[in-house]
């Protein structure tokens, strides 16, 4: 491409800047190695900081991600690169490797801008945004959200319009059309891989009716109505904005199902169902909330009195997986399910349905490392080596797997495992100087 | 007296602002003496919050700060670093609790609690007022370890901790390592075997020179604190000097006249005085058990390596992080509870796994052969009447697991398993699905109706209601009825009592923060990993195992430490030293000084722990902690009082 | 208190069913079946008890009939337990069970015992003609005979027993106690349900395959009656002629489709294909077709130097009278009416 | 090729012309949002009601309506006597906040 | 002053530690164990470090009482804790009943880290007992 591409030299490239990413990222350091940071959207810290509240202590997820993330975002020892992706990851040695590193441009000088939103004011776009899961409506220069880190705009060029309003209002002068793609070779010693997970597209199952019946959201996007950042300052359903007092939850809409092709548990849904299910209950506090399960999952350290309490909260949970959902004509749902307790077919009208979708492989990197095969698992997550004695450790030496790149877990257990990935990386490291 | 405090109000999303109307709060406090600055916000610990904060420091030259957000175990440290970044000294930041304490706690009353919120918020300010500069104090850390139990976690974490390069000391209670995972054959997910893994582990730990294992020995003192714990440890000899050959240590097992019941494989076995757990157990040296031993002298007799004459050892070892890794104990079913103890052929899961262990193709107990298995779920798990409330995690998987394996390695094995929904979460579906497929039968009840175990005849029958059927009661034949038992905490509480280590409500070690500080605990240097902090699997056990070894190594590998300043002050214009503060000082970080001819007491400061034991015994009230002073909690007091 | 028995599924397997027990009981495959209601909800129930092997509570459960295979469970199931294929090997299984000879389920399971039933009804039959010198006249006249005989034979000394055996497992040993008003005022059904197998309509996009089934049951019994008491054979009638013409095309018309989708695999519904339906579509298609062609050689004056066609129509119409209608999967005609004659008897008292 | 701060745009409009589907969605997202803040203006509405009035799908107008709150142009009034909408009204004249 | 009347039964100032008892009252929020918002509460390291003087100056200057949520033996600074925290409890008692003050106005019990009832139920029954005796 570029005869002289630019070249830097770190320590180790961490691929991902969600809470397992951050974590391991910390955590190197904090310990005086350098280190790349890696995110292909415009801000950090993953999904997490998108949530509502955490299970099971009910802390806000933003209290507890954005401290972090600005601490990552000071740490000197850490370059961050947002809307950047690694394009390709060789190995050429022991401790050596290789990265070319994409990043887009942002059409921002992120250094400059102050984040004062006049761009977002001026610009005369309106579309769908994608870090409210689509519930409202975005500019195309903008902010991704409240508490985005680094709080800098970006320009969604697909949808820019080229007007130049935002330019014109810009005090520091910092939006800049003329930035291109560019790209990077990156010397690094080591890699971490903490690319997350994707939801489950619920649209797999049209027999749900999402999309179709706009009174059918996703469990995320009811992470966002719950969420201090909400869309809506309080919870409507997106059919008509009514305030719903009867709200249904299905579990395992994509999980534990060979039939969309996903036949493990993710883990996460049951919690953060019930946590959602407390949050209502507290938001709207006449709702009804019905949760149908197959089985709770309630597993972790403080879940099950967690589950216990939602019950005690008056939260009803009904055995029995929804088969399909039709809507009536003032937007309210039918759920057609079997209570499993009492061996009969039933239906139940709800005026709202919340899909609790599972949690996917998020696809691609395995593709990235080009002289070495990263293994994938039969589910397409990346494959733990050694899973019981180092689970860090990947089929690349010196590649080590941070987070739910490996497989679902929870914020806990993601954190955690952001710990081993940094603890192995600093071994693979050290054992070149011993 | 400080002139230029700055206040901010979080919301916290709506955390607090749902209930406490913060804009009242700040208007309320924004006319206080010394306030400059009052303002409120959405995210107080957010980054762009926190420029704002460093701005309006340098800009405003503001001399204290307040935030006035969530409880300070999450944040006050950050609020610290803001303060810091901007040029001010971090004790000029005081943090006041307004949502644990305030939002949260009075969600019914919001009147209520914008009252105390703003009554809260003044005696933030009425502290920070007289809040002074202080530096931290700065400890040498000693490079080194502790690491408390020679299980998974506590082998991988103290290689991990080598390798980064700290001295490790690997200290285990038994005689031998690997814990409970050395009790068990084929591991779920890899197949790998338990002893193999710890074979594995071991050999890399043995490999390490900065490793000290020390086996039969437990810590049984400890002062000092993070940076320098001086640990005392116990050992225990084994009473050999060498491994005497195999031969010779097998005439040696066959003579020795006592029996005891093995707990190795949780007594369905038993075991002499003198033994190892299985052949070629690490370390491979066996052990003589004296706590049973008759010292007949039969088995001095046919080895040469025995040696009576060995003496517990008392060890002194100073490191500056202590782990633990000490590990669960498996639930023991009462007397009756799902007729354990009262129908021969009710085993617990743990004896279940022993005995699949023994049985090569033929599964027998008590001399019977097995085709029938009842497997009862969440005992000691989920109890309804019982503590434990927790569930136990790792059981769900481990039995299926477990039935999976026996289905395949004996002909004609029927399954049932009676469980109150199963929870093989994540990829651990897979076996249950595989199970299932493999003809395994599934009876649930919820947990108000567990299934009954009796007795017709010389037949054990399993009775439950199953929910799957619509409550149709069904029986079942069973050959062997499996309680499948949860995870407790070690009932050996030694290390815990001794280091203070903080328990939650299910008794398992507790995290300072599930999320933010995950594997550290309220006792600074202590950090905790595997199955000692609550249920876990291999693999999230080596995971917490690893993330404990950063935060442990994180404290030792600069070689130096800050404390923080809070610690006693002795006013030399009141004291007379009479002693009473020597005596109160459980670190003895008194001592007797001569000053201008006159006798005081004199606070050092490395070892003196802030703890402000010595204040109330002084006579003549010459003592303060920093930070907690009698200007400071008093006028805390006078705040705390609305002036009507 | 019911025992539960393992072995069962291993039974089941034997008629076609696969991995019930791969089932976890989340109630999808009631959820999303459009047959399933308050008062019959399956297939889950039947699953369970398959897997459970409480086979009383089959022998007395109708749901197995009320089934359709549409195939949306088997599709839908998250497990891949394919509840679909289960209800149809249960109806296999219920055949044997209702059968007092105990030969529906040797034939089911073993397909060597069907190959030589059939082999030997042939054997039967060339030695039949052969007995008269391949005389076609006697031979047809015979023949005609026995159809008479064959079908009375059949209905009262297999089909009714069973039919009432089918009645004291699922009507009398549950329990249901219907007036004769009810049995009398439900029978209209019956026969409804007997033509027209109009409970298939409830099953989502299945309009064509209903239709198809009803012309074809129309085609069935009209040519059964057309040859029967028609002697569509003998007679010079042209308006007979030509009905049982029309009638046996569409026989083998229809039943070329239904093969033609067995081979394609496209449907659910015909993804699994056991060796008693491969004889079902492929004795009725070569009924329908054997019997067009033997009229059409009359027709033509060729069949007096042809008898074999007959005597392959014949040797056709003795195994599917024989084995296939008593014993095969003829009997879902039957069985389903019934059940749902039964079914209204349940609902009835129960509604009491 | 340096380009003036400040007046990019025009420099990437010429190397990158903008698609018709962005200026056909811009058209009719100002089209919607003239429509709404019309109906607004008379009086205060809740979403059945604007979409009846404007004969859109209600999903639509509730999309549009939140994002208007969220710009700035209409907040929330009160809730109806059913506790189910809330009503909606233009806020500073329908004109941007400032 | 604004909302007096709102906050009007007995104030309590508690003294909490800050590893052990602190925690615990955090949690009682976390549970939405609610108790009356005139109860305040100041953390101190351990409970044997409280001051009988900032107990007196508390009563004196308005508080109806004062609770001591103790570490109990869960204190990390040592066993004496418990024992030193009753002394000073005593001994601030007499000094009340020298100022005449109801020695009932300070009560002291233990508050492990998880002891969120517990607490909750003695706050509780602490403020009917005060606002009792103050009628």
């Amino acid at each position: 491409m570029q005869e002289q591409m630019k070249t830097w030299e770190y320590d180790v490239l961490v691929v991902g800047g969600g809470i397992a990413g951050g974590e391991s990222a910390l955590n190197l350091a904090k310990l005086g190695y350098k280190v790349l940071l890696v995110e292909k959207e415009p801000s950090i810290g993953g999904k997490m900081i998108l949530l509502s509240k955490v299970f099971p202590t009910l802390d806000c997820a933003a209290c507890i991600t954005t401290p972090k993330v600005s601490e990552i975002a000071r740490n000197s020892n850490i370059t961050i690169f947002t809307g950047a992706e690694a394009k390709k990851i060789t190995k050429k040695g022991e401790r050596q490797f290789e990265a070319i590193i994409l990043k887009k441009p942002r059409y921002v000088d992120v250094e400059a801008c102050t984040g004062c939103q006049l761009c977002e004011e001026a610009c005369p776009v309106s579309v769908s945004d994608e870090y409210q899961y689509g519930l409202v409506g975005r500019k195309a220069a903008y902010i991704p959200f409240n508490i985005a880190s680094p709080r800098a705009a970006v320009i969604d060029i697909e949808n820019c319009i080229l007007c130049g309003a935002c330019e014109r209002v810009c005090p520091p002068n910092c939006i800049d059309f003329t930035q291109i793609e560019e790209e990077f070779l990156v010397k690094i010693k080591s890699v971490v891989v903490a690319t997350g997970f994707d939801l489950f597209d619920p649209l797999k199952i049209p027999r749900y009716g999402y999309g179709t019946y706009k009174n059918i959201i996703t469990s995320m996007q009811m992470e966002r109505e719950l969420a201090p950042t909400r869309p809506f300052n309080t919870i409507l359903r997106p059919g008509d904005g009514k305030m719903p007092d009867n709200i249904a939850y299905v579990l395992c809409t994509g999980s534990r199902d060979k039939s969309v092709g996903n036949p493990i548990c993710s883990q996460i849904c049951c919690m953060y169902s019930i946590k959602q299910a407390q949050l209502l209950m507290g938001a709207l506090p006449m709702a009804d909330i019905t949760i149908y399960y197959l089985h709770i999952r309630a597993f972790g350290k403080g879940f099950n009195e967690f589950y216990a309490q939602a019950q005690d909260m008056g939260v009803e949970f009904i055995k029995g997986k929804a088969g399909k959902i039709t809507e009536k004509e003032n937007g309210n749902l039918v759920l057609r399910y079997e209570d499993i307790e009492a061996g009969v077919v039933k239906e139940a009208e709800h005026d709202m349905v919340v899909l609790s979708v599972g949690v996917l492989p998020h696809q691609g990197i395995s593709d990235v490392f080009d002289n070495q095969k990263l293994e994938l698992d039969p589910f397409h997550f990346i494959n733990q080596s050694d899973i019981l004695a180092s689970p860090a450790k990947t089929s690349i030496e010196g590649v080590f797997v941070a987070g739910t790149a490996s497989g679902p877990m929870d914020i806990p257990d993601s954190i955690l495992s952001g710990g081993a990935a940094s603890a192995e990386t600093t071994s693979y490291l050290r054992r070149a100087t011993l | 007296m400080k002139q230029k405090i700055g206040v901010y109000i979080c919301h916290c999303g709506g955390n607090i602002s749902d209930y406490v109307d913060v804009e009242k709060v700040r208007q309320s406090i924004e006319h206080d003496e010394g306030v400059s600055l009052a303002k409120t916000t959405m995210f107080a610990c957010a980054d762009s919050n926190q420029k704002e904060m460093v701005e309006d420091i340098e800009n405003r030259k503001l001399d204290g700060v307040v935030v006035a957000s969530c409880s300070p175990k999450l944040h006050l440290l950050t609020f610290r670093a803001v303060v810091e970044r901007a040029g001010l000294n971090k004790y000029n930041y005081v943090h006041a609790n307004i949502r644990e304490q305030v939002s949260w706690a009075h969600s019914d009353n919001k009147e209520g609690a914008t009252e105390k919120a703003i009554q809260i918020v003044k005696a933030a300010i009425a502290k920070v007022r007289y809040a002074e500069a202080l530096e931290p104090i700065k400890v040498k850390s000693t490079k080194a370890v502790a690491v408390i139990g020679a299980g998974v976690a506590g082998m991988r974490a103290a290689i991990e901790l080598a390798e980064a390069g700290s001295e490790v000391f690997l200290i285990e209670r038994e005689f031998f390592v690997g814990g409970r995972v050395s009790q068990w054959d084929d591991l779920c997910i890899t197949e790998e075997t338990g002893k193999e893994l710890i074979t594995r582990l071991y050999d890399e730990v043995m490999k390490h020179k900065h490793v000290t294992l020390f086996t039969g020995a437990e810590v049984i003192e400890n002062s000092g604190s993070v940076g320098n714990f001086n640990l005392k440890v116990q050992i225990t000899p084994r009473h050999f000097k060498l491994h005497c050959n195999s031969g010779e240590l097998q005439k040696a097992i066959d003579v020795c006249p006592v029996e005891v019941p093995d707990e190795f494989n949780f007594n369905i076995t038993k075991r002499k005085a003198i033994f190892h757990n299985y052949p070629s157990e690490y370390p491979q040296l066996p052990a003589i058990d004296l706590k049973n031993c008759t010292r007949c002298g039969e088995c001095e007799k046919v080895c040469s390596n025995i040696d009576f004459s060995q003496k517990t050892e008392n060890l002194n070892i100073k490191v500056g992080s202590i782990l633990l890794a000490t590990g669960f104990d498996p639930y023991e079913p009462k007397k009756g509870e799902f007729a354990y103890g009262e129908i021969d052929n009710v085993v617990t899961f743990p004896q279940f796994k022993r005995i699949v262990h023994y049985c090569d193709d033929k599964l027998t107990y008590n001399g019977k052969e097995i085709k029938h298995i009842a497997y009862i779920y969440c005992v000691g798990s989920r109890q309804v009447d019982g503590e434990n409330k927790y569930c136990s995690r790792y059981c769900c998987t481990a039995n299926i697991h477990t039935a999976i394996t026996v289905k395949k390695k004996y002909k004609n094995i029927h399954n049932y398993h009676f469980n109150r929904g199963i929870r093989t979460y994540g990829k651990a579906e897979i076996w249950y699905d595989e199970s299932s497929r493999l003809g395994d039968i599934y009876l649930q009840s919820f947990e108000h109706d567990p299934p009954i175990i009796e007795k017709q005849g010389d037949r054990t029958i399993v009775k439950i209601k199953d929910v799957l059927t619509t409550d149709k009661e069904l029986e079942v034949v069973a050959d062997l009825v499996v309680l499948v038992t949860g995870m407790e905490p070690r009932k050996d509480n030694s290390i815990s009592n001794l280091l203070k280590v903080p328990k939650g409500r299910d008794k398992f070690f507790n995290e300072i923060h599930m999320k933010l500080r995950p594997v550290e605990t309220v006792i600074d240097g202590v950090t905790i990993s595997g199955a000692s902090q609550g249920p876990k699997n291999i693999m999230e056990s080596m995971n917490s195992a690893l993330a404990a070894a950063t935060k442990s190594f994180e404290l030792v590998d600069s070689g130096e430490l800050e404390l923080e300043p809070t610690v006693a002050k002795v006013n030399e214009k009141t004291c007379e030293w009479c002693g009473k503060c020597e005596e109160a000082c459980p670190y003895s970080a008194f001592e007797k000084i001569e000053k201008d001819g006159k006798f005081m007491a004199k606070v050092n400061s490395a070892v003196c722990k802030g703890c402000g034991m010595c204040l109330p015994v002084c006579p003549v009230n010459a003592l303060e902690l920093i930070g907690l002073t009698d200007q400071e909690v008093e006028s805390m007091i006078d705040a705390l009082i609305p002036t009507i | 208190m019911a025992r539960i028995n393992p072995e069962f599924t291993d039974e089941l397997i034997k008629y076609g069913a696969f991995d019930p027990n791969a089932c976890y009981n989340c109630g999808n495959c009631t959820a999303v079946c459009t047959l399933s209601d308050e008062n019959n909800s399956f297939p889950r129930k039947m699953v369970r008890y398959s897997v459970l092997g409480l086979d009383d509570e089959i022998k007395a459960s109708l749901d197995p009939w009320l089934c359709y295979y549409c195939g949306e469970c088997s599709i839908t199931c998250p497990r891949e337990a394919d509840p679909g294929e289960l209800m149809m090997s249960l109806r296999r299984w219920l055949i044997s069970k209702y059968d007092w000879t105990g030969l529906s389920g040797l034939l089911y399971k073993s397909l060597a015992a069907s190959i030589s039933a059939f082999v030997l009804l042939a054997a039967v039959v060339i030695w039949f003609g052969a007995y008269w010198h391949f005389n076609l006249e006697t031979v047809m006249h015979y023949g005609h005979y026995f159809e008479i005989a064959a079908i009375s034979l059949v209905f009262l000394a297999i089909l009714l027993p069973n039919i009432i055996y089918m009645w004291w497992l699922t009507v009398y040993k549950p329990g249901i106690k219907a007036p004769i008003s009810v049995y009398i005022k439900a029978i209209g059904e019956l026969v409804v349900h007997l033509f027209t197998q109009k409970r298939t309509l409830s099953c989502d996009d299945n309009q064509l395959r209903w239709f198809e089934h009803f012309i074809m049951v129309l085609g069935y019994l009209g040519l059964l009656f057309t040859t029967v008491f028609l002697d569509w054979f003998s007679t010079q009638s042209m308006f007979i002629i030509v009905l049982g013409y029309v009638e046996s095309a569409i026989i083998f018309i229809v039943t070329f489709d239904f093969i033609r989708r067995r081979i394609q695999k496209d449907k659910e519904i015909s993804k699994h294909s056991q060796p008693s339906d491969w004889f079902f579509v492929i004795w009725l298609f070569m009924m329908g077709l054997t019997a067009f062609l033997v009229r059409l050689f009359m027709d033509v004056n060729i069949l007096e130097n042809n008898i074999w066609m007959y005597l392959v129509n014949l040797i056709i119409l003795v195994q599917w009278a024989l084995i296939i209608v008593p014993f095969g999967k003829w009997t879902h005609f039957l069985y389903r009416s019934f059940a749902m004659y039964f079914a209204n008897l349940h609902r009835a008292t129960l509604a009491k | 090729m340096e380009v003036e701060k400040g007046k990019t745009a025009k420099y990437l409009k010429e190397k990158r012309p903008v698609p018709k589907e962005v200026t056909g969605q811009l058209k009719y997202y100002t089209k919607t949002k003239k429509l709404l803040l019309n109906a607004l203006k008379e009086k205060e509405k809740t979403v059945p009601q604007l979409a009846e009035e404007l004969k859109l799908p209600r999903d639509e107008v509730l999309f549009q309506l939140m994002s208007l709150l969220k710009y700035g142009f209409v907040e929330t009034g009160e809730i109806d006597d059913m506790d189910e909408y809330f009503y909606y009204k233009i806020k500073n004249d329908g004109k941007d906040k400032s | 002053m604004a909302g007096g009347k709102v906050n009007n039964s007995p104030k309590i100032l508690v003294f909490s530690t800050e590893k052990i008892s602190d925690p615990a009252i955090d949690m009682a929020g976390l549970l939405k164990l609610h108790y009356p918002p005139t109860v305040y509460t100041i953390p101190v390291p351990c409970s044997s470090a409280i001051k009988p003087r900032w107990i007196l100056h508390a009563l004196e200057q308005g508080f109806d009482g004062v609770f001591l949520a103790a570490d109990g033996t869960d204190c990390p600074y040592g066993e004496t804790c418990t024992e030193k925290t009753g002394q000073l409890m005593n001994v601030t008692q007499q000094l009340m009943k020298d100022k005449g003050i109801d020695p009932a106005r300070l009560k002291m019990a233990a508050i492990c880290s998880v002891c969120s009832e517990p607490f909750v139920k003695h706050v509780k029954s602490f403020t009917e007992y005060l606002s009792k005796s103050s009628n």
